[in-house]
């Protein structure tokens, strides 16, 4: 992460360090990026007057105006489709997909255009699109509103895939996702919009790279969006139980900061992924085979992964036997071959 | 059919005005008494349930309540023109409609309560799992009928949407397959003029959400979505033309969601209060009781049985959904396939272990929580 | 607008007919003959175009090729009602209104020889890529009129879609979006008759295509898609109203897939010699050519100029598709994104050093092909 | 895999034992299905008079009539849905999606009803049915006929993904999948449809298992889909170089046969997972991160992969600089720290 004055920003907004939920510190980067573009329009279901049912576009069509953040018809497909078009001719569309699963009908648009058509045209085009998505679980929603996507995401080249866990990665985060060049997918963890933080908005954020969120010398945690604070938490209590325990935040799900993790990993000799979404050929199977392969040789024990069941996602009531929690973590860290001699 | 057959009228059609009095109609007649009593008795009712599970969030024993408030007549007219063999397509909005179809209230709050993600048996009432992803379920509607017809069985599926669905990919492939494929399904459409904040005009520029049926190669009608009798009449219609062969239609009924689009939403933010005001006139079971009334097919006598109906129903959802379900998290596990792999075998084996550790830390302590 | 006046005519507007005789209409002018010759040495040049390229891909040099021959009138008219700052949103099949547009023929068929996903200057001669995935181009049209809207750019753009993807999703949210937000498009189907093998037929049971347009709340309009001076007139008058403001249509186009779907395709397996026989005599040039010789403004020494011209651009062709491109694999990695990641550099490392092996191995001998 | 006698089958027609191409093998479990289950349907694009683009469904519109094989308008996710409906209601409708890119339309079907209604109805309601989907590249096909997507369907929860390599396994797992009573996504690798093999019809699949290709006792290479026939061939040269190299064909990619897998690399202690798919948050890192972890004491050198590159599919005159080939398996063989001594 580079921090770094941008002096275009500053010209339109001040910067300012405030404690804010990460609600408020997307709704801000949202309004800076208007303000500070005018190539930028916000538009989505429910996102105008609503002010999106998480309320993250709050205020935006009041302040800029329908020209800059509105509402479009009920179809998924027809809000990329039509965001693809508006990059083709310049603007820089930042849509808001109201949940994962129904961010599903729009997969064709991303897949087959929003990741290929700068390749398709050799640069000709660029696709410099935001695709913003509540994710993940742990509200106590129902059917469809709480599924994991980014594993999806992930594997299509073409798309770069980030997930902020603080209010700071929020704003910075998604500034830098509206100012790329290339399509970013921005997942939002539902279950943080309401954690706080402060937020400096002059600090930005370089999308590739990964944080160190926790030092510690014994294990390393990788872990992104909701994960990041349960990793924080079960370090916590691994720490009372005498062990250092390392979190790495790892922001950016594609591409991937291979530098970071690696070197972590390598200097703890252990490590465990984390994410929500059901683990089969997930991103944590990508984090875990990557880490596996660049740190062989200084694995005192075998990578492992504390991820959701290969099942569809728990009803409310019984969501909290589904989520991975502190205990699967620490569970997950006690099969790491300790030498309790030592 | 000519074609400009296929095109809806310019004004929905009304059976029964706003003040009770009854429309003549050359197309439709108005339902006999008997009929519309048994409607009058499900708009109560309805309105009994819409209030209680309203309640019931209020109180945390539902997660979530779409209400239907408002929109009665439309759910009572899907479920009564249906027979035993048909079949009903719902919409997370619709359990009114579910339960007037047989299914036990406390059955068809199993979803928003959050306890599964569909309760009732969907067999034995012939109902599908309402459905939350918008427009889905008229695919799953329209193959149902494609399998029905395959089979030369008896069966008409109603598919339910709201305005806002109609905007959905599926909507038309929905339509377009039915119309290719010619098979009984009676799409119909409520709309309440929101799809949460966004309004009908942020939806569509068309005349009417009915003008596309012809674009299908169906006929398509408008109702006034609060006149029950309107409503019996032009979906019996529509479902009689599809058991006789005659192919799928579209009916649009004009209604209003009279609430916020859930508990969860906050309706001030997009619509003025007057405009819900000016639709408390037009309340679907105001006027029936009018017209049932002023027809000398209704007193109180009947009324208050209707309301001790109702209330009845009220006091068993109350009940239910104030009882915790027994859930067992293994559940997580046991529907996801018919088949057993070794793969979800093992991670169903470190639930099991996690269970039998937190039964454990029960069982001993009340203070130790976790499951560790 | 009436509501009815966007319902199109019961039949195809036509301005000439099979025998190159004029048709009066009272709503469409028949363009002047300058402009209809302009027009006939389009259909020579794209009948020619199509011919060559068909004969490429006999030889081998082409991989594949989606012929318009037959379709040429509606191609042609798609790019002559067009204006410099307007856009065309083409599918595969449209390569002769993409090289009508001014693009050159080798750079229209890079994506068909193999040698790149596409191959000409976007921006330069504002045509949008061709599409593949059926209708996803038509949201694209739909936003990028919107994108000029919002800057209050004279731009107008036409999409084109076949009549089998009015079936997909994506057209009815790109009319839908487009209708709704009223921008500047006109969505112009060639409705051959054909998707691939599937007849128009198990395609919609409408009346046609263009009855659809209401069902958004614009107008529709069907034309005879083999005479040029019909097409032009209606996506003419379909131009110029969306660009006085006056918002998006839908322009249907009766024409016929007088080939194969592509060369890999067989359509003996699913059509009549006879039915396909039918439609010669309903040819685009065929008319035209008898309509502009009786009118006396064409000549044998006209149409040899033009025969003439066709055929140069013929002999390009050749000349460019015979040649091989020369490919570099590292274009693999080029244009992913315009951000370079460390992930990324690491697989592109590997393929360096795979083409530097290749190089050494060629370079050494002939008889080691392989990379290791 | 059970080899076993179904008597049903053998009602309806003869069992046979031919060499034939696996286009061949699955046109003929389709035949065979429909003829022995009143229930099964199949329908798609182009699949009636024409045959299917890559004639599949050759003859069977003929055959059985219109009833049990059909054109449909033009629109997967109406393709897919009414496959739901229809499966709700009691058939085994058995649907073909033209290619990978033209399967994303009916995404949202796929992962929120196709994998997710037997779950939902608590096995009320089960989805007895089968996409099939020609996947992957080596044809020469133009952008979007020559992607790999398994890591999508493999990635959700609810969904059996299988690919065969052979003709035999062509016919017995698609009639096993017609015969499962839970959603199969069924993916036929393009390059493999003329290849021939011997197929007896009386020999049954069981979904869920690997299968040995080749024995072998230096490296396992694993690998599934059109990659199998390239394993073998890279195993082919480096016998001839000296190391004796064991060929696992997945076929199942969910669920994942870790008996098998785990077996032979164990019994190896080296493996390359080789899959044409772009590798990252792919079936081929799932399989990596499995096997790394599950096999960690076993290994003498870090699980490898090759597989595409995390580019879109390259055009057809660049395939061959993108598809995994014996050079790259051959080279990936060699970094598994063999002592050169032994
Ligand atoms: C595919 C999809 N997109 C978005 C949503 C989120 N959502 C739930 S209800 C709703 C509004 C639906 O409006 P309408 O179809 O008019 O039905 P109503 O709620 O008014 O009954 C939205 C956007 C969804 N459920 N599914
Ligand atoms: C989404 C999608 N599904 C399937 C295909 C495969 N496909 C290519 S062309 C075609 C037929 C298209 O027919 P039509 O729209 O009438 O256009 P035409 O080829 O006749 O010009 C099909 C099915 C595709 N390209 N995209
Ligand atoms: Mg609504
Ligand atoms: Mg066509």
């Amino acid at each position: 992460m580079t921090i770094a004055h941008d002096d275009m920003r500053t010209e339109t907004s001040a910067p300012e360090v405030t404690t804010m939920s990460m609600a408020a510190a997307l709704n801000r980067a949202l309004a800076d990026a208007i303000e500070s573009d005018p190539d930028v329009v916000v538009f989505g279901e429910d996102v105008g007057a609503l002010g999106g049912v998480f309320r993250i576009t709050d205020g935006l069509t009041a302040r800029f105006g329908e020209e800059r953040c509105f509402d479009t018809p009920l179809a998924e497909s027809g809000i990329v489709g039509t965001a693809v078009g508006m990059a083709m001719n310049g603007m820089r569309p930042v849509v808001e997909l109201q949940f994962d699963a129904f961010a599903l009908p729009a997969f064709e648009q991303v897949v087959s255009h929003v990741a290929k058509l700068g390749n398709r045209t050799r640069g000709g085009m660029r696709m410099p699109l935001v695709i913003r998505i509540p994710f993940g679980g742990g509200i106590g929603g129902v059917e469809h509103h709480c599924d994991s996507s980014e594993a999806y995401y992930a594997h299509t080249p073409g798309l770069t895939v980030v997930s902020p866990s603080t209010p700071q990665d929020a704003y910075s985060l998604l500034r830098a996702a509206i100012e790329s060049p290339d399509p970013v997918v921005f997942l939002e963890p539902k279950k943080l919009y309401w954690s706080k933080g402060e937020v400096d908005t002059s600090i930005t954020a370089e999308i590739g790279t990964a944080r160190i969120a926790r030092e510690g010398t014994d294990v390393t945690l990788l872990a992104y969006g909701a994960s990041v604070p349960l990793a924080l938490e079960a370090a916590e209590v691994a720490a009372s139980e005498g062990r250092s325990v390392q979190v790495v935040d790892v922001r950016s799900l594609s591409p991937f900061d291979d530098v970071t993790v690696t070197a972590a990993v390598k200097s703890t000799g252990r490590a465990v992924v984390i994410a929500e979404a059901p683990g089969y050929a997930s991103v944590a199977s990508e984090i875990q085979a990557r880490v596996f392969e660049r740190c062989f040789e200084f694995l005192e024990a075998p990578v492992r992964r504390v991820t959701g069941f290969d099942v569809p996602y728990a009803p409310p009531k019984l969501e909290h036997w589904y989520q991975p929690d502190v205990d699967r973590v620490l569970d997950a860290i006690d099969t790491l071959h300790w030498d309790e001699e030592a | 059919m000519q074609h400009t057959d296929m095109l809806p009228r310019d004004t929905a059609v009304r059976l029964i005005d706003e003040h009770g009095a009854a429309v003549a109609d050359e197309q439709y007649a108005l339902p006999d008494a008997e009929t519309l009593l048994r409607a009058y008795r499900g708009l109560v009712e309805g309105r009994r349930i819409n209030d209680q599970a309203g309640a019931l969030v209020r109180q945390g024993r539902l997660a979530v309540y779409p209400s239907s408030h408002g929109q009665e007549a439309c759910q009572v007219g899907a479920s009564m023109v249906l027979g035993d063999s048909d079949w009903l397509f719902p919409t997370y909005r619709d359990s009114v409609a579910v339960i007037a179809r047989g299914v036990e209230p406390a059955d068809a709050m199993v979803l928003l309560k959050g306890d599964w993600h569909s309760g009732y048996d969907v067999r034995a009432h012939r109902v599908a799992p309402q459905a939350t992803p918008l427009a889905t379920q008229l695919l799953h509607a329209v193959g149902f009928a494609q399998a029905a017809k395959h089979r030369g069985e008896d069966t008409v599926v109603l598919a339910l949407c709201g305005d806002g669905a109609t905007s959905e990919g599926d909507f038309h492939e929905a339509m377009n397959f039915a119309a290719v494929f010619h098979v009984p399904v009676v799409f119909f459409v409520q709309n309440n003029e929101f799809a949460i904040s966004v309004p009908l005009s942020r939806q569509t520029a068309a005349p009417s959400l009915a003008h596309k049926a012809i674009g299908y190669g169906m006929p398509g009608q408008r109702v006034d979505g609060n006149d029950v009798a309107a409503v019996l009449a032009v979906l019996g219609e529509a479902v009689s033309r599809a058991r006789d062969g005659g192919g799928p239609s579209l009916v649009e009924a004009h209604t209003y969601r009279m609430q916020a689009h859930t508990n969860a939403d906050d309706d001030t933010r997009y619509r003025e209060r007057a405009e819900v005001q000016e639709w408390v006139a037009r309340d679907p079971l105001l006027r029936l009781r009018t017209h049932l009334t002023e027809a000398g097919a209704l007193d109180a006598e009947v009324e208050e049985r209707f309301a001790a109906g109702a209330e009845e129903i009220a006091t068993a959802m109350r009940a239910a959904l104030n009882t915790d379900a027994d859930l067992d998290p293994e559940d997580l596990f046991r529907f996801v396939t018919e088949t057993r792999s070794p793969q979800l075998e093992e991670q169903w084996q470190l639930l099991r272990g996690e269970i039998e550790r937190s039964n454990l830390a029960e069982a001993g302590s009340a203070s130790t929580g976790g499951q560790r």
